[in-house]
């Protein structure tokens, strides 16, 4: 009796093996959970376990190291499988453009009302239809102040003083690489007449020959390890250098800066929608925002976050202070359009340029 | 009739793979070179040679080369660098050999990334190489050694050396011992029985070794941006800059099979003239 | 005596080059069969088309009676000695022999004895557990004929197996490969470029030339009495005159008629071995043949002298045994008759 | 046979310019500040970091898995289609075929076979990964194991089957054996490049953090400068790997010896 026994369980053993392969193979389709993908390290490490405790909602994280690689991935993959993704305005508005994005149903994301008015008429997306913003701020100039005195003018990064030539960085992505000439030289950062993109080629051309690197990610560790004197940054990864040596200070030139929109938006593709409003509209609450404002240093548009933020660490972090209103008159980047593939190739031209 | 069995179930399973996951992907995607870009970065199924047009653009055309050349350079000292160390460890007693060998490769068991980082850690201005050679007094000021085509070509050799080292020691072990002594024995000098007797009989590994450098140099994107400050671009990053910050597919795919041309090119002259060496050794 | 292996009308073309001409040959069982000719003739193909590796176009080949024109190579009942002994080179000596009864699937101890036996016979028991790069080309050679023998097939081919080895060994080996063949009462089929090596071993020759089969023979007959100007060339050494044939023998220019039995007529060579010549100072009376010439060298061989004369616008060998040396040494310069007995005469076509 | 003292100069040289750059990124995993340049003193800091970091842990596994099967898919299929296209007649086209996953771009290859996969609707995961892992080591094994097989001597594969043996015994008990050291190096090459590749896995993996590998962790990480956790990674891979080889070679002289 036993032994009949054995070779059947052996099979309903082997069947269940089966199926739990078939269903890994298959994917997590759970209906209850959603997918996030962001930058490493740019949301703080247990905010998805709190947002599970609150809502029951299981969330998993991606990461991605830029704009252009989880684009690229959405675009190729159809957004299949994400549900929630951090982009800057430009990609998001691209992704809308390409129908890839959902609209945003403003009644399930009540917290909406936690931003701040000039955060609902970015010039990308008026309205906040299908991206809400999640931090913004500016790109300016990150130096030690022990080193040199406070610049002025994007001029002193791009022809700087003999000083400091081989001990500056720009950023390397392309938009804001172009947007340092196109502020230097008073054009709109949107710019893509052919007069104006051979005007910045040149001078960004002359500007690299001073250049220690173009860098995106790394430039607050040169500051601090003394590699470079003055950065090209964005005010919030400035704030990281900051934290490492009071010395790094951050200020934005006399000719201006762009306003740049890190927005979360929802995939068309995601199947749990309901689900990824919850989880925008629980980013945007007061408590995660002040939450994120002081874990990640960077300034949020959530109005009820800002203004519970501890005084101290916009003491410590000065550009943390800056308020709305003076953000909102700087340009956006906007997706370029047709005008794309002529400021691909100038880039092109300045990064072969020897 | 039963070779051509034989051959089926040998080769079935491994040419299906390639033609279901190489060949039809990438045949899609190189359809997209005859399409126009869309305007938000989609494929506009409107047909042009446009791209192959661009891509024949001195702009483009001198990225080619410059990558070229500094793949070339990397290659070159790979196998100027790997030859006398894999020459060294045939020559080292017996059981010392696959231990040596062990050692050449195991460094790379880590991290493409980290490794080439630790490349950053030693030529920045105050990494470990400046900083000794201003200890030794060779110079008073550090020598901007990172973020330029050095710090690339380092870090191409670096991370591909070791396999070099490999090709050319299997080939090294593989010679009759005893045409290196007929060589001596005929009055060659040790470096003409070197050029004339071992060079020609390990020619194959080294170009083995050296296109797998090339190859893998002439598309690489990680070292160029990390270690040449992005400061030069080479024909991966091109590539890769179309199919992401671009969002040019058409382009960037013009772009690839233009690259894919040159190399198969150039594999096809490798495999020619490694056959005729192999010919010339049978004949002889 | 039954036919071991018979070869009918075998046709074997690479493209447009005809590797094998339409051959046909038959072997008796426990025969020594040597395929014999310079290298390119065909005979390593023809061998390759026994044991298998090659099909041929045409033709049928039969073993013990069986037609295995279409059977595999591993189903045959022959084994193949291979040139460069193709031992397995990451196998011992045992594992090596040991291969091919595995692959009977015989039971492990029988396998066991019979690899023992051999080894012992070949002189290779001492080395059972060398790697065949740990041995001497003479041992690799031994480990090789082992393996293919301890199989016991019914015909053993063996391609130039003596080619690697020095001429000592060689010889040694050929002696041995003799009486191993008696011993296990196993046809023998050797292809080698070696004369000397084929009729000292083979009991039948077959000469090959262009994949055509020129003549087969006992040795003897294929030395006295070759069909062709290439067999006797090939074989052995030869000297030629070329004249026209008659019934009585060959008219040379300059010299008259030499004579000879013959059945041709038209363009001829008459020819003579080295060792059917005599010299003489004075021309012969009693009806030999006789051509006047004058001694170019003379080269020592130990056993003989072979003297060089200059005849009739070419160079005829004669070989003086030594035992008659202290008679009368001929010097160069010296002017002599080459003279030999009509029977000795061979007249061959020109080509 | 000697080597001479220029030699073994050069081959001193040549590790230390192999390990120089590594010992140091191991010194720096003890780094306290964790900063790339300055020393700062002794902490074991990263390495408790390290430990207690989640995602890293979690991608190192899903390497190691992503490696280890794509390897031993890459070996069998790679080393089968090695001796199959040696064994028969040279064609060009065929050899394109082998050549082009090694020279195609990783990241033509990449968003190619995602835009493939979504067409199929196949779910990604660390399946899909693995799936397009192969493509490219299956061109290593074959470029290896050729080389190999070009310079053995092709009777004994003959000798095997006059001697009785089906094809498939040739295979297993001969040719295997004689080609093994390629089959090995291949084996090698393929799950270093695996371990070490990061486009093709980023497109092709799933979303959310089970299919993430090491590699594009790393990267993400990077972006933000290098944290000093990575060292510690670094300092531990090696010295794990480092073990392994001993203690296999210990185990099993014959593999090594050959």
């Amino acid at each position: 009796m036993t032994t009949s026994d054995a070779p059947r369980r052996t099979f309903a053993r082997l069947t269940a093996s089966t199926a739990c392969a078939l269903a890994l193979l298959a994917g997590a389709a759970h209906a209850d959970k959603i997918v996030i993908s962001n930058w490493d390290g740019y949301m703080p490490p247990d905010l998805l376990e709190k947002f599970t405790a609150e809502t029951g909602i299981e969330a998993e994280l991606s990461v991605h190291a830029t704009n252009e690689e989880i684009m690229g991935k959405v675009v190729a993959g159809g957004g299949k499988g994400y549900d929630v993704l951090f982009v800057s305005s430009p990609f998001a508005e691209a992704l809308h453009n390409l129908g890839l994005v959902a609209d945003i149903d403003h009644a399930k994301v009540p917290n909406v009302a936690n931003l701040y008015p000039e955060a609902t008429e970015l010039a990308h997306d008026p309205g906040n239809a299908y991206s809400m913003p999640y931090a913004w701020g500016t790109t300016g100039l990150c130096y030690r102040a022990d080193r040199m005195e406070e610049p002025t003018s994007w001029m002193d990064l791009l022809a700087p003083a003999d000083d400091l030539k081989g001990k500056v960085t720009m950023l390397s992505t392309d938009r804001w690489l172009m947007g340092a000439a196109a502020l230097a030289l008073g054009k709109s950062l949107n710019d893509t007449s052919t007069g104006t993109l051979t005007e910045e080629e040149e001078l960004l051309i002359k500007a690299k020959k001073d250049l220690l690197a173009y860098d995106d990610s790394t430039f607050y560790l040169k500051l601090v390890s003394g590699e470079a004197t003055m950065v090209q940054a964005w005010d919030g990864w400035c704030n990281y250098g900051i934290a490492e040596n009071a010395e790094i200070k951050y200020t934005i030139p006399k000719e201006g800066s762009d306003l740049w929109v890190d927005t979360i938006v929802i995939t068309k593709a995601s199947e749990n929608k309901d689900a990824a409003m919850k989880f925008v509209d629980y980013v945007l609450g007061q408590d995660t925002g002040v939450w994120v404002a002081s874990n990640i240093l960077y300034k949020t548009p959530n109005k009820a976050a800002m203004e519970a933020l501890d005084p101290a660490l916009i003491e410590s972090f000065p550009n943390m202070g800056m308020k709305p209103e003076e953000l909102i008159k700087y340009e956006q980047l906007r997706d370029l359009g047709k005008g794309q593939k002529e400021f691909a190739r100038t880039v092109t031209q300045i990064m072969a340029a020897q | 009739m039963r070779n051509t069995l034989k051959s089926v179930i040998l080769l079935a399973p491994g040419l299906g793979w390639l033609a279901l996951f190489m060949v039809i992907p990438c045949a899609l995607i190189f359809t997209y070179a005859f399409f126009e870009r869309g305007v938000y970065g989609g494929i506009d199924y409107i047909f042009t040679f446009e791209n192959f047009q661009r891509a024949a653009d001195p702009l483009y055309l001198g990225i080619f080369l410059r990558s070229a050349k500094i793949a070339g350079l990397a290659t070159l000292f790979a196998i100027l660098l790997a030859y006398p160390a894999a020459y060294a460890i045939t020559r080292a007693p017996q059981r010392y050999q696959t231990a040596l060998l062990i050692f050449v490769i195991l460094p790379f068991w880590s991290n493409y990334l980290i490794r080439t980082y630790a490349w950053i850690v030693m030529l920045n201005r105050e990494g470990l190489i400046n900083q000794s050679l201003i200890g030794l007094g060779v110079t008073s000021e550090p020598l901007p050694l990172l973020y330029n085509n050095f710090a690339v070509i380092v870090g191409l050799v670096y991370n591909y050396t070791p396999f070099v080292v490999l090709a050319i020691y299997s080939s090294l072990n593989r010679i009759n011992r005893e045409t290196i002594e007929a060589s001596e024995d005929l009055g060659a000098p040790g470096f003409t029985t070197f050029r004339r007797v071992i060079l020609p009989q390990t020619i194959t590994g080294v170009a083995a070794g050296g296109v797998f450098v090339f190859v893998l140099s002439i598309g690489n994107f990680i070292t160029p941006d990390l270690l040449g400050g992005g400061r030069l671009q080479m024909v991966g990053n091109l590539i890769y800059d179309q199919f992401l910050s671009a969002r040019d597919w058409p382009f960037g795919a013009a772009l690839s099979m233009f690259l894919i041309a040159v190399m198969m090119a150039l594999l096809f002259t490798q495999a020619v003239l490694t056959n005729r060496a192999a010919g010339e050794g049978r004949a002889s | 005596m039954s036919t071991g292996v018979e070869l009918r009308n075998i046709v074997k073309r690479y493209g447009t080059f005809t590797a094998i001409d339409s051959v046909s040959l038959s072997i008796r069982d426990n025969e020594f069969f040597a395929l014999l000719g310079p290298s390119g003739c065909g005979k390593t193909t023809l061998l390759r088309t026994l044991a298998g590796f090659e099909m041929p176009q045409e033709g049928t080949v039969l073993v013990g009676g069986q037609d295995v024109t279409h059977t595999r190579p591993r189903n045959r009942p022959l084994n193949l000695m291979f040139q460069s002994y193709a031992l397995f080179p990451h196998m011992s000596v045992e594992r090596n022999v040991a291969y091919g009864l595995e692959m009977e699937k015989l039971p492990r101890d029988e396998i066991r004895s019979r690899v023992a036996e051999v080894l012992a016979s070949a002189q290779l028991t001492q080395f059972a557990n060398r790697k065949p790069d740990q041995l001497s080309g003479g041992q690799r050679q031994r480990v090789a004929l082992a393996r293919a023998l301890v199989k016991r097939p019914r015909v053993l081919l063996l391609d130039e197996p003596l080619s690697a080895l020095d001429k000592k060994l060689r010889e040694e080996m050929q002696l041995e490969l003799k009486r191993m063949q008696s011993e296990v009462g196993i046809t023998f089929l050797i292809v080698t470029h070696d004369q000397e090596e084929a009729l000292v071993m083979a009991d039948r020759i077959a000469v090959l030339r262009d994949g055509r089969l020129e003549q087969v023979g006992a040795p003897q007959e294929l030395y006295e009495h070759p069909s062709s100007r290439f067999v006797a060339n090939f074989i052995g050494v030869m000297n030629f005159l070329d004249g026209t044939a008659t019934r009585e023998g060959v008219e040379v220019p300059g010299i008259g008629l030499l004579k000879g039995e013959s059945t041709l007529s038209g363009p001829a060579s008459i020819a003579v071995r080295p060792e059917r010549v005599t010299l003489t100072t004075e021309a012969p009376t009693d009806g030999r043949n006789a051509v006047p010439g004058t001694v170019e060298d003379i080269a020592y061989h130990g056993i003989d002298l072979v003297a060089h004369v200059r005849a009739a616008g070419t160079s005829i060998a004669a070989r003086i045994p030594a035992a008659r040396v202290g008679e009368k040494v001929p010097q160069p310069g010296q002017p002599v008759f080459c003279v030999w007995e009509p029977e000795y005469s061979r007249v061959l076509p020109l080509n | 046979m000697k080597m001479g003292a220029g030699l073994k100069l050069h081959l001193v040289l040549f590790y230390a310019f192999l390990y120089v750059p590594i010992l140091v990124l191991m010194a720096l995993s003890f780094n306290r500040a964790g900063l790339p340049t300055v020393w700062t003193g002794f902490s074991l800091e990263w390495y408790g970091k390290l430990f207690t970091a989640d995602p890293i842990i979690k991608a190192a596994r899903n390497t190691l898995i992503v490696a280890v099967i794509s390897t031993v898919l890459a070996t069998v299929i790679g080393t089968a289609l090695a001796v199959g296209v040696e064994t028969r007649r040279k064609s060009s086209a065929l050899d394109a075929v082998l050549f082009a996953p090694m020279i195609i771009p990783d990241i033509v290859l990449a968003i190619a076979l995602l835009s493939f996969y979504s067409f199929l609707n196949v779910t990604l995961g660390l399946h899909s990964i693995i799936l397009s892992h192969v493509v490219f080591n299956i061109a290593f094994v074959v470029a290896v194991v050729r080389t190999r097989m070009r310079n053995f001597d092709h009777s004994i594969l003959e000798a095997s089957a006059d001697l009785g043996a089906s094809e498939f015994t040739t295979f297993r008990r001969v040719l295997l054996p004689a080609i093994a050291p390629g089959v090995i190096a291949g084996a090698l090459l393929s799950f270093t490049l695996s371990v070490d590749e990061f486009i093709i896995a980023f497109f092709t993996a799933g979303p959310g953090s089970s299919s993430t590998t090491l590699p594009m962790q790393i990267y993400a990480m990077i972006r933000f400068g290098v944290t000093p956790e990575i060292n510690a990674m670094a300092t531990i891979v090696m010295l794990v790997s480092f073990t392994l080889v001993l203690v296999a070679q210990r185990a099993d002289k014959e593999v090594f010896t050959r």
